[in-house]
């Protein structure tokens, strides 16, 4: 196709977090998006969740701002209750049949007040609540939904099953938004290329009577009892039992409902989300209740993701959640009470009966088979696990060009991966797509900013009920009537939710009607909702920092949920506070700094070279820097993927397509001594082989430095030479050495270095590995007797399939967990291993030809160094810290620099893969604007009180402070302190230290502190003296 | 009263040396001008002027449009003649750094007043024996703006007479009178890089300075690591010149007190000892940094040495 | 330590009935001592012995031993723990498909649906664990294949689809023929000798048949003959030895019903046995010949349908053995199971059935065989039918919970009742008691004889179920209104 | 009835206000006189702010920073802990219960320790080892 042709437009299929992560990386990388989502909202799953592991945050917190920035997205066209039909024509130029099923709501003109709801006669049973509460025929999907517009079930609806019947939304719907005469359209949309995030469906275990779901009112699945966890769901977070309300004592969680499993349904893989999500679920209801019994009953724990193992054993030994490792087979009731017995067998072969009020299912994800169809229509080849068909080494490509995956249809997996998914989906369609870049986007201005630095502070209080978050505890009403007596305060409001869009827009229509110049939100935490708020001022044309959030709901009303009077009392010393703050906040311009326009990509591995190649083909110029002679890193050691893909092959074109790539030039021997700069404008010193120096100015840096692997000192080791290091054992087998050809028994060791007290982590990838290994040895001779010894099998995902295989070839799998590890010695020309059996409970020998350890996966120690130059932090482990596990899984919280690889955490070849093209995208979507905007979060000088002492200078961890010299009026030489508005991250230190408050943060001055203090201790009486 | 009149002078003493007065004396020809601008009602120090009880038993003192009082105050005696001066004057100026800040004399707040009673009159050989009446002891050394409104600090010890003069005769025309408001580094020339030694040396450890170069070559004795007091206290020592001490490339000892009206010269230099990662316990009785400003209860008994 | 306890709390500890507690006591199983306050007083062993035996976490343990602590699961029966096995030594060929016991994941499912699994080790995965690691001669040489009841629940429960049920009976087969237990091993014989299990001579048998004939028209059924030998009729009918033996009035039952339905039927005068052991005993070679046996029958009466009435497993046995070895007869004639018949002769109007006269709470115990079996074997298994049919019979109905495929096995299956494992046979069989009292039914109504004698002479004594056990023919028999006599002849023509 | 002591919380962006976020989420409960003041960092916190705080009638002020080593700023929690120092120096020197000061390690992710430091500091400071009951008790 010639590029004149290609559209620069794309589709993105599904509104999940993983479509909404592709939609908005794409819009902002110059690309025109049509968002096209099944039901009347977008958010996927992650709105019905309670919380996230491993960071316990909110999950509706967390999605809510990515939402609206959907929503208010320019380039962002959000088509709900629409399905795609047909997709026809090439990469670059498709056209798509989409069917825009009716509404019967206007959204132009709904303005969301819900009287139509409140006022509709029908109720019927709420999906999003999984059935558990009732909704009425005319609704929104949940309450923050974007967009937020009403829409009719047409099922439920009693006008439209029987006209002449009701109507009464439409008489009394104020704009008159009510069309019972919505067709629905079929459209057709030109767009150069497709992502597919058609998300997933929980597996319904109704299909069997065996786990009694829809039987007995207290077995519920895992996303019913987010629902019941959740303060939005039916019981308002509070935890009781379905059947009379009663609260809950024991909780029993049963793994691999729906996965696992070829027998009641025919889902061989691993659900790969569900024993986190399960330990997740436990340990909300141990924080809440730490009386209450929770037993997981599991099979395998796999908690391989980062942070994970650690979560999990946190929930083992500080909340005191007990794992028992024995399958449920089904439950019973016992009794006519709705309790509920399981029948298990424990560790050491005991039966034991248990008598539990809450059973909960931690049911798999699965394709819905709509999808199945479609993707069968558009001919995308699919596994046999019903999930989309991708190569490792193209973890987000289709069987079709220019069509793109990416999100749990690319097989189970968590948010950070369908996010991660998201991101590299749209790196890959901006490679497709560059020549039409910024082709068919639009830009809009923002209003003219006012100016108000000269007005008196007319501050606008918008109090926010969050549903019953707040309003449930506090009452709002009299906090608001409490702030309009407050000084300045010019208009109060209050809103059901303050967040939503519709909100959103009052509250600019209010701002300029009442000329209100400051703002205080009091509803929830400025760190999740504040960017929204701004926007917001934004629109209403007055500075955007002219806000202060005063967070009346996660600490106040949720803390103090036994005690309304409290915290209404409370609440009112927050918006005080809130409203001194606010009134000294001053208008601030982001920093706007031109954008080198090209990448240092550090580290030539996979995920080095794949995120070079990406960018260079986004059409930047990319640096590689390899500390050794060849391209290849870690993956130069791995003979295929889980899948079976030949990796060497790969590696090899890869090579070759980086190293004849014009746009990228690769260092080798190399690496990087010093770094400074920021994001848009780093310069970093590069040492080369040859010890030559050489300085690179770049706009973005990528992290993909790669990992190290352990040298095991246990099971003799290195003493005996029959014991070898898997990554040595691969070696071995690949070039057929004697003691491999030969060899009649193997013996794997896994976890050897990894889920220990000192690595305290699953190295992710050594189980398959293993099994791989094991596997290829069974087909080159059947009758060599293999042996895992185990502790858990991390065959996530669809690599299950590969587990199961193992086992059907004969090779034996044995799990030493309960009775300690294997002991090895040498005997005669072999190794003898002796290990227990988990299940016989008896010792058993093995005389093994060879012995493969499976070592674990060691960060980077010079990950150290790099940490220091570019100011990134690393956790515990080594590995680098990524700026928010779920949702930001490639940045940082310094800008311009992303992670991918091993550098981040353990991981296979493809998530590798991902990882690298998601940075590469958010590389891209950072240098496809030509400037960017600075976060203006940065100390100021106060000339009437800094007198340069220069106090401040040395305690900045940034260098940002430096004395500059001019002549005064009078010609003499004099200094002052001048603040690096880039390199300042505006921590404060330097205010801390400031004898005289000559510096301060903006947003967060002393005399703003001061101001705050003062308003909270307004009440309290003063001690007996002026001052100490 | 003429339109002509000129304003009247009170100057007062009170827990003070007299320095203030006799800086203000040392002006010289600046006094003499000071003369045509007001009238001196009351200066103990120039007039040997006994103020009587008045017919209340209340000290009889003049009224004036400008009252200058140096001195902290300690005794009942004198909060009563303060009080009565903050009645006959229009504008009462703190004068010195004892009267804005507590000055040497609030050094003693470190002790109750009856352990510095015994210690001094009781315990020393050298005090006094017989039969005294002493003044009646408040319960520690106040600045005057702890006990009465002031309208303006004019602190130093002593302040600089160009200063002194400078605002009195602002004050005399109705103008609001030029003060430092910064610290003592606005006018120190030193070269200074934001870095420096991290350890403290001794107070009287000399610097290192080349003794014939300019002062606006030597390195900032704070950085060198000399307990210098300049960044935390308020400047004016020197004019709009070198402060003084620098001059004498000795560290600031403080003397003018904190460079906020608020600030804790104690603690805001043990904070940027330790933002500089210094041990601040490396500092041999680091009450002493609040030798002149130990009122408004900064200085305070410690009851556990007690 | 002595363990000083109720028989009650024994008996909930157990999950048994303070009968079977009590019969412990008495038969020793459990030594125990007569204490104060109605207290039995045992020593720690023996009340540790008793955990072993029936698999269960001992409630209290020893003082010396620390809480929480778990006591070393106790030893393999056949070789001492301490000894290695060593793997590899020997290669295995118990288990030549990966189906039987290699894929097995050793999640446990298996084992926990099991009733008895703890008992005596007994262990569904350790078993399939055992076949896997070329332990077979263990499992072989030892009793669980006889304490099984085939019931297949650990089948069902299976995500991998092992198959267990398989396995055992290969294990069975395994078994060195003095080893199995003594009632089938001569069952076998006997019949492969004699023609039937009790060996009943011809002439006996069929003297009896025509007597209780001429008894059954003189009581309901004018004009009934017992039909034996008669050639052209559409249907051959088995008979359960065990009936004729000692319940001859059973048979009629099937009798009335086909007086009532008009069908045309005949019973052999030879090799009219129904029962297979060839099943149970893991003997393929008899299975074969019983089945084959039939078969000539049906050939040389030129019937064209074929039943098995009384027993669950004689369908399947039967029904197995001529889809695996005699596929082409299964062209010639169909193989009725009974509710096949029984819903037929109800749905074409043949048979009418009054309620009025059952008003017991009823309920349907669903066979192993009838149930899970036929639905793994067949595809199909007859859950809904016996529902209709007792339904059709009785004015109030409630089901066991779980039931269908997920029923537990009434605890006599695959040749149990005829096993010496009498203890343990009634131990398998608490949760079937603890199933059906929960029902609250008053009325069991079953489709086996197994079930029918577990349930009726051993659990309702062991566990005073006072409940009434019917066969589903029986309830039917009962509850048929008889058609006049016309409407009959008119039908057989 | 004793009052709740007024508790004044300098709580870092990064760590300890996104704890007491978590803490409403797990909806931790804690006394309701805590009023937290969110800064960057712990190290923007000058000990100046702590002394008013008191002075103005807190009875207690905690500042509460990321784990060592975890600052989002590199370093300035090491500038709290030695803050610390020189606030507790400064609380003796004026005869100030040390109690009434606290500097607390919180990561992101532990609500409870956050809550738990909330909690013992209220309760120690209503059980009455004020200042004043302090000087009493060292008179003695």
């Amino acid at each position: 196709m010639s590029e004149q042709a290609m559209i620069g437009s794309v589709l993105v299929v599904g509104g999940g977090i993983s479509g909404m992560q592709a939609a908005l990386d794409l819009a902002d990388s110059g690309y025109f998006v049509h968002l096209v989502e099944k039901t009347g909202a977008i958010g996927g799953a992650m709105p019905q969740y309670n919380k996230v592991f491993p960071t316990n945050d909110c999950a509706m917190c967390i999605i809510s701002p990515k939402l609206v920035e959907c929503g208010r997205h320019p380039n962002i066209d959000i088509m709900t209750l629409t399905t795609v039909i047909d997709i026809n024509g090439g990469a670059g130029d498709f056209t798509v049949r989409v069917l825009e099923h009716p509404r019967y709501v206007d959204s132009a003109k709904c303005i969301a007040c819900g009287q139509c709801s409140s006022r509709c006669p029908k109720s019927v049973d709420d999906s999003f609540n999984i059935f558990m509460a009732k909704r009425k025929a005319i609704y929104i999907k949940y309450p923050q939904a974007v967009p937020l517009k009403y829409q009719i079930d047409p099922q439920a609806c009693i006008r439209l099953n029987e006209p002449e019947k009701c109507g009464i939304c439409a008489e009394i719907c104020p704009p008159g938004a009510i069309d019972f005469s919505d067709r629905g359209q079929e459209r057709y949309l030109r767009v150069g290329a497709v992502v597919m995030a058609l998300g997933f469906q929980p597996f319904d275990p109704g299909k069997t009577r065996a786990w009694g779901y829809g039987l007995y009112p207290n077995v519920v699945t895992s996303l019913q009892f987010e629902r019941f966890l959740s303060p939005g769901g039916p019981t308002g977070g509070v935890l009781v039992r379905p059947s009379d309300r009663q609260p809950v004592q024991r909780i029993a969680f049963l793994q691999c409902i729906g996965s696992r499993d070829k027998n009641r349904c025919n889902n061989e893989y691993c659900s790969t989300v569900c024993c986190m999500y399960a330990i997740k679920e436990a340990m909300t209801v141990k924080e809440a209740c730490p009386e209450v019994e929770v037993t997981i009953f599991y099979l395998d724990m796999r908690t391989p993701g980062k942070e994970f193992e650690r979560y999990f054993e946190q929930a083992r030994t500080e909340r005191n959640i007990r794992f028992v490792r024995s399958r449920i087979h089904g439950v019973e009731p016992k009794g006519q009470k709705g309790d509920l017995r399981l029948h298990y067998i424990n560790a050491h072969g005991r039966q034991v009966e248990e008598t539990v009020d809450l059973v909960v299912l931690s049911v798999g994800l699965e394709t819905p088979d709509a999808m199945v169809r479609l993707a069968e229509k558009i001919g995308i080849h699919m596994t046999p696990d019903r999930f989309a068909s991708i190569s490792a080494f193209m973890p987000v490509h289709t069987s079709l060009q220019g069509i793109f995956t990416c999100g749990a249809f690319n097989g189970p997996r968590d948010i950070p991966q369908s996010v991660i998914g998201g991101s590299a989906a749209a790196a890959s369609v901006a490679a497709l797509l560059n020549p039409v870049r910024h082709s068919l986007t639009r830009s809009l201005p923002p209003p003219p900013e006012q100016d108000v630095s000269r007005q008196e502070p007319r501050i606008g209080v918008f109090v926010c009920h969050c549903g019953t978050n707040i309003a449930g505890v506090v009452d709002v009403e009299e906090v608001a009537a409490y702030a309009a007596t407050l000084p300045q305060v010019a208009h109060v409001a209050r809103n059901l939710f303050t967040c939503s869009q519709d909100t959103q827009d009052l509250m600019v229509q209010q701002i300029r009607e009442k000329r209100l110049n400051r703002i205080v939100v009091a509803a929830c935490t400025p760190k999740t909702h504040e960017p929204l708020f701004r926007k917001t001022l934004k629109s209403a044309g007055i500075n955007e920092y002219l806000i202060e959030m005063a967070n009346i709901r996660n600490q106040n009303a949720w803390v103090h949920s036994q005690e309304p009077e409290l915290a209404t009392a409370k609440a009112k010393d927050l918006v005080r506070m809130a409203v001194a703050k606010v009134s000294g906040q001053t208008a601030r311009k982001p920093l706007r700094i031109s954008i080198a326009p090209s990448v240092l990509v550090i580290g030539g591995g996979v995920a080095g070279m794949t995120s070079a190649l990406n960018l260079a083909e986004q059409g930047y110029q990319v640096y590689l820097i390899e500390k050794t002679q060849q391209l290849g890193g870690n993956a130069l050691h791995l003979y295929q993927t889980w899948s079976g893909e030949h990796v060497p092959r790969f590696l090899r074109e890869l090579r070759e397509a980086v190293q004849q790539h014009p746009l990228i030039e690769v260092c080798y021997t190399s690496t990087i001594v010093a770094a400074g700069g920021h994001v848009g404008n780093f310069t970093s010193l590069i040492r080369t082989g040859t010890n030559r120096k050489r300085t690179i100015d770049h706009g973005a840096v990528i992290i993909a430095t790669g990992a190290k692997r352990y040298i095991p000192e246990e099971f003799e080791y290195g003493k005996i030479p029959k014991v070898v290091a898997s990554i040595e054992f691969d070696k071995l087998h690949m070039h057929n050495e004697t003691r491999v050809a030969n060899g009649k028994s193997f013996v794997f060791i896994q976890c050897v270095g990894s889920r220990n007290r000192q690595r305290p982590y699953c190295s992710k990838s050594c189980c398959t590995h293993s099994i791989q290994s094991a596997i290829k040895l069974k087909k080159e001779a059947p009758d060599r007797r293999i042996y895992i010894l185990y502790r858990e099998i991390r065959t996530y995902g669809q690599r299950e399939r590969i587990y199961n295989q193992a086992r059907e070839m004969g090779i034996v799998f044995i799990n030493y967990e309960q009775h300690g590890p294997p002991r090895i010695r040498k005997a005669d020309n072999n190794v003898l291993v002796e290990v227990w059996d988990h299940v016989l409970h008896r010792p058993l020998e093995i005389r093994a030809d060879m012995v493969i350890l499976a070592a674990a996966i060691l960060a980077n120690p010079e990950a150290v160094a790099l940490a220091t130059m570019f100011k990134l932090p690393l956790n515990r482990d080594g590995f680098f810290e990524e700026a928010h596990a779920k949702l930001r899984p490639v940045e940082f919280h310094v800008d311009g620099v992303f992670v991918a690889g091993l550098a981040h955490y353990p991981k296979p070849l493809e998530e590798s893969i991902s990882q690298a093209l998601a940075a590469a995208a958010k590389a891209g979507r950072l240098l496809s604007r030509k400037e960017i905007a600075l976060e203006p979060n940065i100390a100021l000088v106060d000339p009437d009180r800094c007198d340069d002492c220069a106090l401040c200078l040395g305690v900045c961890p940034y260098q940002a402070i430096k004395l500059a010299e001019y002549r005064d009026g009078e010609g003499v030489l004099r200094k002052t302190v001048t603040v690096d508005r880039i390199l300042c991250k505006g921590c404060g230190i330097c205010q801390g230290t400031c004898p005289k408050r000559g510096i301060d943060v903006a947003g967060f001055t002393t005399a703003q502190l001061e101001a705050q203090l003062d308003a909270a201790l307004e009440a309290a009486a003063p001690a007996e003296e002026g001052r100490p | 009263m003429s339109e002509t009149r000129r304003p009247r002078l009170c100057c007062h003493w009170l827990h003070a040396c007299s320095g203030c007065e006799l800086a203000l004396l040392n002006g010289g020809d600046l006094f003499l001008g000071l003369l045509q601008l007001v009238d001196i009602v009351h200066f103990p120090l120039l007039l040997d002027y006994k103020y009587a009880s008045g017919a209340e038993g209340k000290p009889d003192l003049p009224a004036a449009e400008i009252g200058l009082v140096s001195g902290g105050v300690a005794s009942k005696n004198q909060l009563e003649v303060l009080r009565t001066l903050r009645g006959q004057c229009r504008i009462l100026v703190a004068f010195g750094t004892c009267a804005s800040h507590g000055g040497i004399p609030a050094l003693r707040n470190q002790w109750t007043a009856e352990q510095t009673w015994n210690t001094v009159f009781q315990e020393d050989e050298r005090s006094c024996s017989g039969e005294f009446e002493y003044e009646k002891w408040l319960d520690r050394v106040y600045a005057i703006d702890e006990q009465v409104e002031v309208d303006l600090l004019l602190p130093g010890c002593p302040p600089r007479p160009e200063t002194i003069v400078a605002t009195v005769a602002a004050l005399a025309a109705g103008h609001q009178p030029q003060l430092a408001e910064k610290s003592v580094c606005e006018h120190c020339p030193t070269v200074r890089t934001g870095t420096g030694r991290m350890s403290v040396r001794r107070f009287l450890a000399n610097a290192d300075y080349d003794p014939e170069a300019p002062v606006d070559s030597m390195r900032c004795l704070l950085e060198q690591g000399l307990l210098c007091m300049g960044p935390v206290t308020v400047g004016g020592c020197g004019g709009r010149e070198m402060p003084l001490c620098i001059r004498a490339r000795v560290p600031c000892r403080g003397c003018y007190g904190p460079v906020r009206r608020q600030g804790n010269q104690l603690l805001d230099l043990l904070n940027v000892l330790a933002s500089k990662g210094i041990d601040h316990r490396a500092i041999v009785d680091r009450r002493s940094l609040l030798r002149f400003s130990g009122a408004h209860g900064l200085l305070k008994p410690n009851i556990r040495e007690g | 330590m002595i363990y000083e306890a109720k028989v009650n709390e024994l008996a909930e500890e157990f999950g048994v009935h303070r009968n079977t507690i009590r019969n412990w006591i008495n038969s020793g199983i459990l030594p125990a001592q007569e204490g104060p306050g109605r207290r039995y007083l045992i020593q720690w062993e023996d009340y540790r012995r008793l955990c072993d035996k029936y698999g269960r976490q001992p409630r209290l343990k020893p003082d010396s031993a620390a809480p929480g602590e778990l006591p070393a699961a106790s030893h393999s029966p056949v070789v001492p723990a301490s000894t290695p096995v060593c793997l590899g030594a020997k290669a295995k060929d118990l288990d030549a498909s990966p189906g039987l016991a290699d894929i097995c994941l050793t999640c446990g499912s298996c084992a926990g649906a099991c009733p008895i699994s703890g008992v005596d080790e007994l262990d569904p995965r350790k078993i399939v664990r055992m076949a896997f690691l070329g332990l077979e001669d263990e499992v072989v040489a030892s009793s669980w294949p006889w304490k099984c009841t085939l019931c297949g629940k650990c089948e069902a429960v299976c995500p991998m689809n092992v198959e267990i049920v398989q396995l055992l009976r290969r294990i069975r087969a395994r078994c060195d023929r003095d080893k199995v237990p003594a009632a089938i091993r001569k069952g076998v014989v006997t019949c492969l000798e004699r023609g039937n299990n009790l060996g009943i001579p011809k002439d006996d048998f069929l003297a009896l048949a025509r007597e209780m004939g001429e008894e059954l028209a003189r009581i309901s059924c004018p004009g009934f003959v017992t039909p034996i030998d008669v050639r052209g009729t559409r249907l051959l009918v088995t008979v359960n030895s065990k009936q004729p033996f000692a319940e001859p009035d059973a048979m009629t039952w099937w009798w009335k019903i086909f007086h009532a339905a008009g069908e045309s039927w005949t019973i052999s005068s030879e090799y009219w046995e129904g029962i297979n052991w060839g099943l149970h005993a893991g003997d393929y070679g008899a299975m074969r010949t019983m089945v084959k046996r039939i078969i000539d029958n049906i050939e040389r009466l030129n019937c064209t349908a074929l039943l098995l009435p009384e027993c669950g497993h004689a369908y399947y046995a039967t029904r197995y053995a001529l889809e695996r070895w005699f596929p082409e007869s299964l062209q010639q004639f169909k193989i009725y199971s009974v509710f096949d018949l029984l819903l037929e002769y109800l749905h074409e109007g043949r048979i009418r059935l009054d309620p009025a006269g059952q008003t017991k709470l009823a309920t349907f115990h669903d066979s192993c065989n009838y149930g899970r079996h036929s639905l793994k074997a067949f595809g199909h298994g007859y859950f809904e039918e016996a529902r209709i049919l007792t339904k059709a019979c009785c004015k109030r109905y409630v089901d066991l919970v779980p039931d269908r495929e997920e029923n537990y096995c009434c605890g006599a299956g695959g040749g149990a009742w005829a096993d010496p494992f009498g203890a343990e046979r009634v131990f398998h069989g608490r949760i079937k008691a603890r199933q059906i009292s929960a029902s609250g039914a008053k009325l069991v109504v079953t489709s086996c004889l197994n079930c029918r004698d577990q349930i009726l002479y051993s659990l309702n004594r062991e566990f005073n179920l006072h409940v009434e056990v019917q066969f589903l023919w029986e309830l039917v028999a009962n509850a048929l209104v008889m058609p006049p006599a016309e409407t009959r002849e008119a039908r057989r023509v | 009835m004793k009052k709740e002591p007024i508790i004044i919380a300098f709580c870092c962006n990064w760590c300890s206000y996104a704890a007491a976020d978590l803490a409403g989420i797990s909806r931790l409960q804690y006394p309701g006189s805590i009023r937290i003041i969110r800064v960057m960092c712990s190290g923007m916190v000058h000990p100046d702010l702590v002394l008013q705080a008191l002075n103005k009638g807190a009875d207690g002020v905690i500042v509460v920073g990321c784990h060592l080593g975890e600052c989002h700023y590199l370093k300035g929690n090491e500038m709290a802990l030695a803050r610390a120092e020189i606030i507790a120096d400064t609380l003796e020197d004026l005869g100030i219960a040390a109690e009434r000061f606290q500097l607390v390690w919180v990561s992101s992710s532990e609500p409870e320790r956050l809550v738990a430091a909330f909690r013992a500091m209220s309760e120690r400071l209503r059980a009455g080892r004020t200042p004043e009951i302090e000087a009493k008790e060292a008179g003695q």
